[in-house]
């Protein structure tokens, strides 16, 4: 998960214990665990959610509840899976139910605090694709489709959204919706955080990743970004929450 | 009462050119054996059913099984693409192929449509995506409150294909770890085959276990490691290098022939 | 996540005047124990659902805490009438009773359909009865078919109260043997109350047992034997005796009014 | 279940070896149980229905499979249960499901060979009621309810109903139609078996319970009932039949 980028910054403040090297993905990781709270109860795809919510429950939140949308519910893994229907999902569950019921009994019945989701491409205002690069009919790219991304965007009470930062991903127009953004409430990137205004729900650059400038996101964005006029710096990654995160990418 | 056969006696028997064929198991239990006799058979002209194809759906796909893909979520999990899913999607090859595509609420509602025996399912969903244009659901209204949820037409497959731990002689199945959506398409189906570890003379109970009664199954066929590379709980784990591997391996077409004709068409059973 | 706390605590803070109460268990794990608290407490204007009314739902109607009833089979299984509730339909003692009567089918999708957060659930039903014009269900037209489905207006209950073999201290439910609608009336409910036999550190699996995660349940009380005369899977067996002396004892006010008095009301918990 | 009625009746020929004596209770088990076919599924109601599976299952049937509304799919009871929710229904089956399930996967999925009611009142299409005697609103007697029957009734291929015979049971207008008759095919009593008209689907007296008269069972009924001109006496019920039913009631 954490591969794709390994360009290492330092922590701005050497006189901090914390100024350990880390990567802008490192940093993406802990900030996305760092927005779950602990106890609440979350929705996990695969990839950088299920790395950020295991993160979560062997820092700050051990109480977080995991629910996999393969119908492990509170599954506690003690390496990251690769698939959302890793064995050790289902035996570490308190209950395993079928996929009709997870969707219908927990997700849509209202049951889910936060929902993570990932994607290729994401609009202003939080919308999702992970369908098809370019034309539907004559796609680019085919990508994988929607899954879950659908109905975990519209049931979970809130939904966070982790993805690197690009122009290609962050765009202005989406070549296909596949999910809406109605109830986004943060993006994490590797460059900083967006949170939606509360009267437009267009997403503004309310964080920034240390080490990362403001101009730096406009620039990895597809459309022109609103930045807050109190943006802040992300506290960077400690040592106790680098440490877990490693050890949980090597027991992979 | 499921007769207990061989797989390929069961898949001559029960899967025709031209089917409706769901091969299920959420990650875990996916008839990894079954989907390649379908292709030593070379069946021809089928709908492909499945929320999650992965490897086994590539295969078939890049072979040439299939004429349309029924689906929510066609990738290599945890890896990237499906390499002969994109080229089929993408480039035609080897033969167009027909999408309908669905979110995985929506297809797991369908399979307990089908199960039930009713003509639709009802879910809040599909609503605020580009997914309801491209696809098989319809608006309908609450007759006690007026709200407007999504239909979703049931899923009845003229074959369900499975793999599960066990089963008895009877054709009793006995499954643990992740259902999915086992039983529903098992259900859901006109014909199902079952593809087990092994036949044993009695199950024993384990915590977690459904059992499919065995006069609600069609056909039984041992398949020793059949869901490899998936994983079979309490028998085997998943072979997550082999996923790996694979996106190398059905990146280049020719490479993925040779490895077909090496590890399926080459191999009797 | 659940509170564990005590059966007089959990029904004082969750069941209100005027509610709706759901307490169910097929046959098996009836909660009678919070049944009984609830008329110690002297709840009243209660709307009681449930699909199988009986010892426990005489009780209730003939000590006048219920209002109307919801149901779809009020009787003593195996045994013949429950005599308080004819007493209240017939004669209309202690009160008026108020029914919506369903279809054991009906009430079971109206629970799915609650547990999953749909205005409504679908089935083929009601049809060629007199029922339907007796109760609260509507016709459906398939979308994409045109056929006419049967719809019923799902349960919400404020309250849902189960009983269940035991729970651990997070109030994690483990229940197992026959399983009824206990899920789905829990989920379905606003509030939940589930009675154990026993309070324990860790829930050990048990094959065919469910497992309700705590956060999913408002309160988990302990209650030994708390579903006598029915009975609790692994634990003690149905008193089938009781069920048929309770024929007799409810067959007459007075003996019942007793019987509710030296059992029921003079009994501290 | 067979205690109602305890008039004993002989068999009609003395010089077989079946010629024990019977309750008409017993020769209504006994009849109901042999219609139904080795490796049938049966949808079980309690009371005489259970009776009647179970001595099938004890005796030509040991193949049948027991559903229960209660969720359990291929009960083995080795008594007759008081309740279709006894434990020892859970214990001795092929699978337990919930209740929701049993009614959408299996009943109404159409995976039911046989479905076997009672009732109050039966009238001449089958049609049956369960529910109140008299006026819905102020009845008489208020009886439990149509439970299961409604789709019982729609969704299992054929349905046999047992059913003492009385002229209060057997009525020219039901009071409620709590289901309907269109699948039955036997109404199987104390007096005999009716089967229904493949033309009209009206019910006609087919066979005569060992030692009664066609004009008995004609007094027994509150309509004008045809009488088949082929009507014939059932066999009596048979030495191991009647042990088989008995150990079952005992062992209750």
């Amino acid at each position: 998960m954490s591969r794709g980028a390994s360009s290492h910054v330092r922590g701005p403040a050497p006189d901090t214990a914390r100024a350990a090297a880390f990567t802008r993905d490192e940093a993406m990781a802990v900030a996305a665990a760092r927005r779950l709270a602990n106890g609440s109860v979350v929705f996990v795809g695969i990839g950088l959610p299920s790395t950020a919510c295991n993160l979560a429950r062997a820092t700050h939140a051990p109480d977080c509840v995991l629910v996999y949308e393969s119908g492990t519910i509170g599954a506690k893994p003690t390496r990251l899976p690769l698939s959302i229907g890793d064995g050790e999902l289902a035996e570490t569950a308190d209950a395993v139910v079928s996929v009709p019921e997870i969707f219908a009994y927990w997700l849509q019945g209202g049951r889910i605090d936060v929902g993570f989701l990932g994607a290729a491409q994401i609009d202003r205002f939080g919308n999702l694709n992970s369908t098809v690069i370019g034309d539907y009919e004559h796609p680019k790219v085919r990508l994988p489709g929607a899954g879950g991304a659908p109905e975990i965007a519209r049931h979970c009470r809130e939904i966070l959204v982790v993805i690197r930062h690009s122009p290609r991903a962050f765009v202005e127009r989406l070549d296909f919706r596949s999910s809406s953004g109605e109830r986004v409430a943060a993006v994490i990137t590797d460059l900083g955080v967006l949170e939606p205004d509360p009267a437009t729900r267009e997403l503004v650059l309310t964080e920034l990743q240390p080490g990362v400038e403001a101009g730096a996101v406009v620039e990895a964005t597809g459309w022109p970004l609103r930045v807050a006029p109190d943006v802040a710096e992300c506290e960077p990654p400690g040592d106790a929450e680098l440490a877990a995160l490693r050890a949980l990418e090597e027991a992979r | 009462m499921a007769h207990v056969t061989t797989l390929s006696e069961a898949v001559r028997e029960l899967v025709h050119d031209g089917d409706v064929v769901a091969l299920e198991g959420f990650t875990h239990l996916i008839p990894h054996a079954a989907g390649h006799e379908l292709i030593r058979q070379g069946r021809r002209d089928l709908t492909l059913v499945r929320m999650t194809p992965d490897v086994v759906y590539d295969q078939l796909i890049g072979m040439g099984c299939a004429r349309k893909l029924v689906f929510s979520w066609g990738g290599n999990p945890g890896v990237g693409s499906l390499r002969r899913f994109r080229d089929a999607v993408e480039n035609g090859w080897p033969a167009p192929l027909e999408l309908e595509e669905h979110s995985h609420a929506g297809m797991a509602a369908a399979y307990a449509a089908g199960a039930s025996n009713l003509p639709f399912g009802v879910l809040r969903g599909y609503d605020g995506t580009d997914l309801a244009a491209r696809t098989r659901v319809a608006a309908i209204e609450c007759p006690f409150t007026g709200e407007r949820l999504a239909a979703v037409p049931a899923l009845r497959p003229d074959v369900g294909v499975v793999h599960a731990q066990r089963a008895d002689r009877k054709g009793n199945v006995q499954l643990w770890g992740i259902l999915g959506v086992q039983r529903e398409v098992v259900l859901a189906s006109r014909r199902s085959l079952v593809t087990v570890e092994e036949v044993v003379d009695e199950l024993e109970p384990v915590p977690g276990a459904a059992v499919i009664p065995g006069w609600a199954v069609t056909a039984v066929a041992e398949a020793p490691r059949g869901a490899h590379p998936s994983y079979a709980h309490g028998y085997y784990d998943r072979d997550n290098a082999f996923y790996a591997e694979w996106d190398a391996i059905a990146s280049d077409r020719d490479r993925f022939a040779a490895w077909m004709e090496a590890n399926v068409l080459a191999v009797a059973r």
